[in-house]
């Protein structure tokens, strides 16, 4: 049930994106067509799923009992950003027909603060490796979820005719209140 | 050359403005900007990494190897925000508290690595401080920006001192997320209006 | 296929026609709107409905100037907006909260370049806005007949724990509570409690050809099987808070709903959905407000993806 | 040039190591610089919040059995409810003036953690906030002394009950709720389980 919980949290009550504000420099980038979101949202979720698993490793099996927790921030970029380059040559070589579809986001990846914040919060809400990757799993379709939305509104704008002055950056912003809005209804959802 | 140093200097401010033209570094931005001592604080905490990073790296900036750049880049910024978290939770641990995940985050803020990357491993010492200062310096006029416009209406204050009598109601939907995106949004389009409006100026003169 | 090619909808560009439009559907609430009116006193409702009204029309009109757009501020629509925003307040609240709902509703409506644009219902938008901000007062409920506050049957039940509560409020009497429920005897705002007035409205706008029965019924069906899933009495939640209200005239919006009817009982379903989801596991006792404005978020995804429309804009067509 | 690409790859990872090694040395002392301070001020805190409740009160201990182990550490008294530990507060001539109690209670927009004291009479001395996430404007408001102040010289026999005998935030019963059954809770918990407690009384 607590596994329940904490997947429909962070797809819904807690969203990364629209209650947390985590991971937004792919949302507001890259959310101009479908196609582009959702192979955004794959690549994060893999890569948020692996790199917590990875990272809650190094924590419990290393940082711990060397006792250098406080090595916490630093290991785990580190661990993130080795992470994503070896999907990277991995993929290069052995798939590269999901290469073509991931590569052009991997590198933007290490510096998603969703996966690092994923990371970061697993440790910190005292997650067991099972609680760690429905977290990191639902945070990431939460993401995913949130890309989709938005991407629905920008093709939606795009026939509009919007007034001079919020044309751009400033109406995606607003269209992101206004979804975000619509969010708030779901408080308490997963308890 | 002075000339050239303020133009290092003042170009992050409004012309470079890291959050409000080159939209980087939101999710910080966008999360404490609940209210101004926030915002001041996650200011102060952006400036202590960026520019000490700025400054070693390009300290540094002829023993990095090409192909080893960026985790170089990552280790050095990840020590400097670990030390700041250090120094926080020894002499300002409210401020700690009221900041939370977004002081570790500092290390995958974009306009930092940004910087790095284009400016400091490229440029000398002084040069590098003065952007890393301008650019904080930018970051912080966003970040109070936003979050002056969200307490008073949010919460009917500034700096936690309230300003209007007890009947006042504050809407409270400025202090909650879509608060955040909204303002945001309506203080980009504002600029962009003005921004137009100078530089036409500019250019009929 | 076809030659036709076909813009954001709703499709009405002829300005009589929007006219004509959005007066049957404020004509289709007067009912509702009058048996409020009966029951909360004229005194706690009237002028809510009107300050309303006007400050809908008035915010309208300066954000067109402001904006630089062309002026259409007595279309109707704005009104409109106006008239809904008002039904959907809790009888009595301070005059100012509906002037500062309706500036917040109007603008998300020309923000997006005004009637036919937004992707929000505007008075859903504003409410929502009134109800984040300023939940206090949006959540102070009035008996009927009285100045007294009270509970609405929905608060009760999600604070005081299920359908105990509210049936013994009305002292274990199933038929006393239908009677009193269908007839809007209860907590709630000005428009939603009189069931009679919203179905006679109903039978207005489906006359009129205004909307198609699709919306409606999909969404109350929804929300009638799905609570009694959940172990709520059916009837009783259909009668209850703003479903009936907001599957007539919120959900059916030409603008922020799906054009084709096979996709609108998809969006009823999903608005039916997410309501009760709200009603019975999420914090706030009543959803309406924000099952539909999560519906509209996903109403371009509905009308592009699962079947495209006919004459949808391809590329090079004109 | 061509150059060896093993000896290329061990050079890149002798380079790195380095980095991170003195990368790592800097922040090894950099802690133990700030250690002592960083411990102070966690006590300190804790401090601070026991004061709030017994502000005359010149000590504090944890509570213990005969092997000196900490008695009450992190128990779930019932779902959401959860005692964090208990201390004894004492004056100056070391005589006992009430136990201090640290617990937390699951709210609306995540856990209330919170102290508060129950004197030898069995009366609740003072509620005190430590840390909450509850909405902004309502029910964030429980630190406030107008729905804290209410509990102060309760008795723990009273039946804690949201608009009974305690009056609720306005607008936000849940967290009201929260924190009245918190504090029942786990008061109810303790008497029931610590000897000591009930001896004294």
């Amino acid at each position: 049930m607590n596994l329940i919980n904490i997947l429909i949290q962070t797809i819904f009550s807690q969203n990364f994106i629209f209650m947390r504000f985590l991971g937004l420099c792919p949302f507001f980038g890259l959310t101009n067509d479908m196609e582009s979101s959702i192979g955004m949202g794959g690549a994060v979720t893999f890569v948020t799923v692996m790199a917590s698993v990875v990272s809650y490793l190094v924590y419990y099996l290393i940082l711990i009992p060397l006792g250098v927790e406080y090595l916490q921030t630093i290991s785990f970029i580190v661990t993130i950003a080795v992470f994503v380059q070896l999907v990277e040559i991995y993929l290069k070589k052995m798939i590269p027909n999901l290469y073509k579809v991931m590569g052009i986001y991997l590198p933007l990846i290490t510096t998603n603060c969703m996966i690092m914040g994923v990371t970061l919060l697993n440790i910190q809400n005292g997650y067991t490796l099972l609680e760690t990757v429905f977290f990191a799993f639902g945070s990431s379709i939460g993401f995913t979820l949130a890309m989709i939305l938005m991407t629905s509104i920008r093709i939606r704008l795009r026939d509009s005719k919007l007034p001079e002055f919020f044309k751009g950056a400033p109406i995606v912003f607003i269209a992101a209140s206004f979804i975000a809005i619509a969010f708030m209804g779901l408080q308490g959802l997963g308890g | 050359m002075k000339n050239n140093l303020l133009k290092i200097f003042t170009k992050g401010l409004f012309i470079e403005n890291p959050v409000f033209i080159l939209m980087l570094g939101l999710c910080s931005v966008l999360a404490v900007s609940v209210s101004v001592i926030n915002a001041l604080g996650m200011t102060l905490a952006f400036t202590f990494v960026i520019v000490l990073s700025e400054l070693t790296i390009s300290l540094i900036r002829n023993w990095i190897p090409k192909t080893l750049r960026i985790p170089i880049f990552i280790v050095i910024i990840a020590s400097f925000v670990t030390i700041l978290q250090f120094l926080l939770q020894a002499y300002l641990p409210a401020l700690n508290k009221s900041l939370g995940i977004f002081i570790p985050l500092i290390v995958v803020n974009c306009i930092i690595i940004g910087r790095i990357e284009s400016f400091a491993s490229k440029r000398p010492v002084v040069e590098s401080i003065l952007d890393g200062l301008g650019i904080s310096l930018g970051y912080g006029i966003a970040i109070v920006l936003i979050a002056v416009v969200r307490e008073i209406l949010g919460s009917g204050s500034i700096l936690g001192i309230q300003l209007f009598g007890s009947s006042f109601q504050p809407a409270l939907m400025f202090i909650l997320p879509p608060g955040a995106f909204l303002v945001i949004g309506i203080e980009i389009g504002a600029l962009n209006a003005f921004m137009k409006k100078y530089n036409k100026k500019v250019c009929s003169r | 296929m076809s030659r036709y090619v076909i813009t954001a909808s709703p499709h009405i560009r002829n300005k009589v026609n929007t006219v004509f439009l959005m007066n049957t559907v404020s004509i289709s609430l007067l009912p509702a709107a009058m048996g409020g009116i009966f029951i909360f006193g004229w005194k706690n409702t009237l002028p809510v409905i009107l300050v309303s009204i006007v400050s809908a029309i008035l915010s309208e009109g300066l954000l067109q100037k402001m904006l630089k757009m062309p002026l259409t501020w007595f279309d109707g629509s704005a009104a409109l907006t106006g008239f809904l925003l008002a039904l959907t307040c809790p009888p009595g609240i301070p005059i100012w909260l509906p002037v500062v709902g309706t500036i917040f509703a109007i603008f998300s409506k020309q923000v997006f370049g005004g009637l036919g644009q937004n992707p929000f219902n505007p008075a859903l938008i504003g409410r929502a806005f009134m109800v984040l901000s300023f939940p206090v007062y949006m959540t102070s409920w009035m008996k009927p007949f009285s100045m007294v506050t009270s509970s609405t049957p929905l608060a009760l039940y999600a604070e005081n724990g299920g359908m105990k509560s509210v049936l013994a409020f009305f002292q274990g009497n199933v038929p006393a509570m239908y009677k009193s429920m269908f007839l809007g005897i209860r907590g709630g705002s000005i428009g939603e409690v009189f069931i009679p007035g919203l179905l006679l409205g109903l039978v207005v706008l489906l006359l009129t050809k205004t909307i198609k029965w699709q919306i409606p019924v999909s969404y109350l069906g929804t929300v009638f099987l799905l609570s009694w899933l959940f172990g709520m009495d059916p009837v009783f939640s259909i009668l209850s808070g703003g479903v009936m209200f907001g599957a007539f005239f919120m959900a059916t919006d030409y603008v922020t709903s799906p054009m084709l009817p096979k996709n609108q009982l998809i969006y009823g379903f999903g608005c039916g959905l997410l309501n009760v989801l709200i009603r019975v596991f999420a914090n706030m006792p009543e959803g309406t407000t924000f099952a539909i404005l999560l519906m509209n978020v996903v109403t371009p995804i509905l009308d592009r993806k699962i079947k495209k429309p006919v004459g949808y804009i391809v590329d090079g067509a004109k | 040039m061509k150059t060896n690409p093993t000896k290329q790859i061990v050079k890149l990872g002798i380079i790195l190591s380095i980095y991170c090694i003195v990368a790592a040395l800097a922040l090894s002392v950099t802690y133990s610089v700030t250690l002592p301070k960083i411990q102070e001020q966690q006590r300190l805190s804790t401090e601070r919040s026991m004061k709030s409740v017994y502000p005359n009160a010149s000590s504090f201990s944890v509570v213990t059995n005969e092997n000196n182990d900490e008695l009450f550490c992190s128990i779930e008294v019932e779902s959401g409810v959860l005692i964090d530990s208990l201390y004894m507060a004492n004056d100056s001539n070391s005589s006992l003036i009430g136990f201090v109690v640290k617990a937390s209670s699951q709210g609306y927009g995540g856990l209330i953690m919170f102290v508060y004291g129950i004197n030898p009479d069995k009366t609740i001395e003072a509620v005190s906030i430590i840390e909450q996430t509850e909405t902004p404007g309502l029910g964030a408001n429980v630190y406030k002394s107008s729905f804290l102040d209410q509990f102060s010289k309760k008795n723990v026999t009273d039946s804690f009950i949201v608009k009974q005998d305690v009056t609720p935030i306005t607008a936000s019963t849940i967290t009201s709720k929260a924190l009245t059954n918190g504090i029942k809770k786990s008061v109810d918990f303790l008497l029931e389980h610590h000897q000591e407690m009930t001896d004294e009384k």
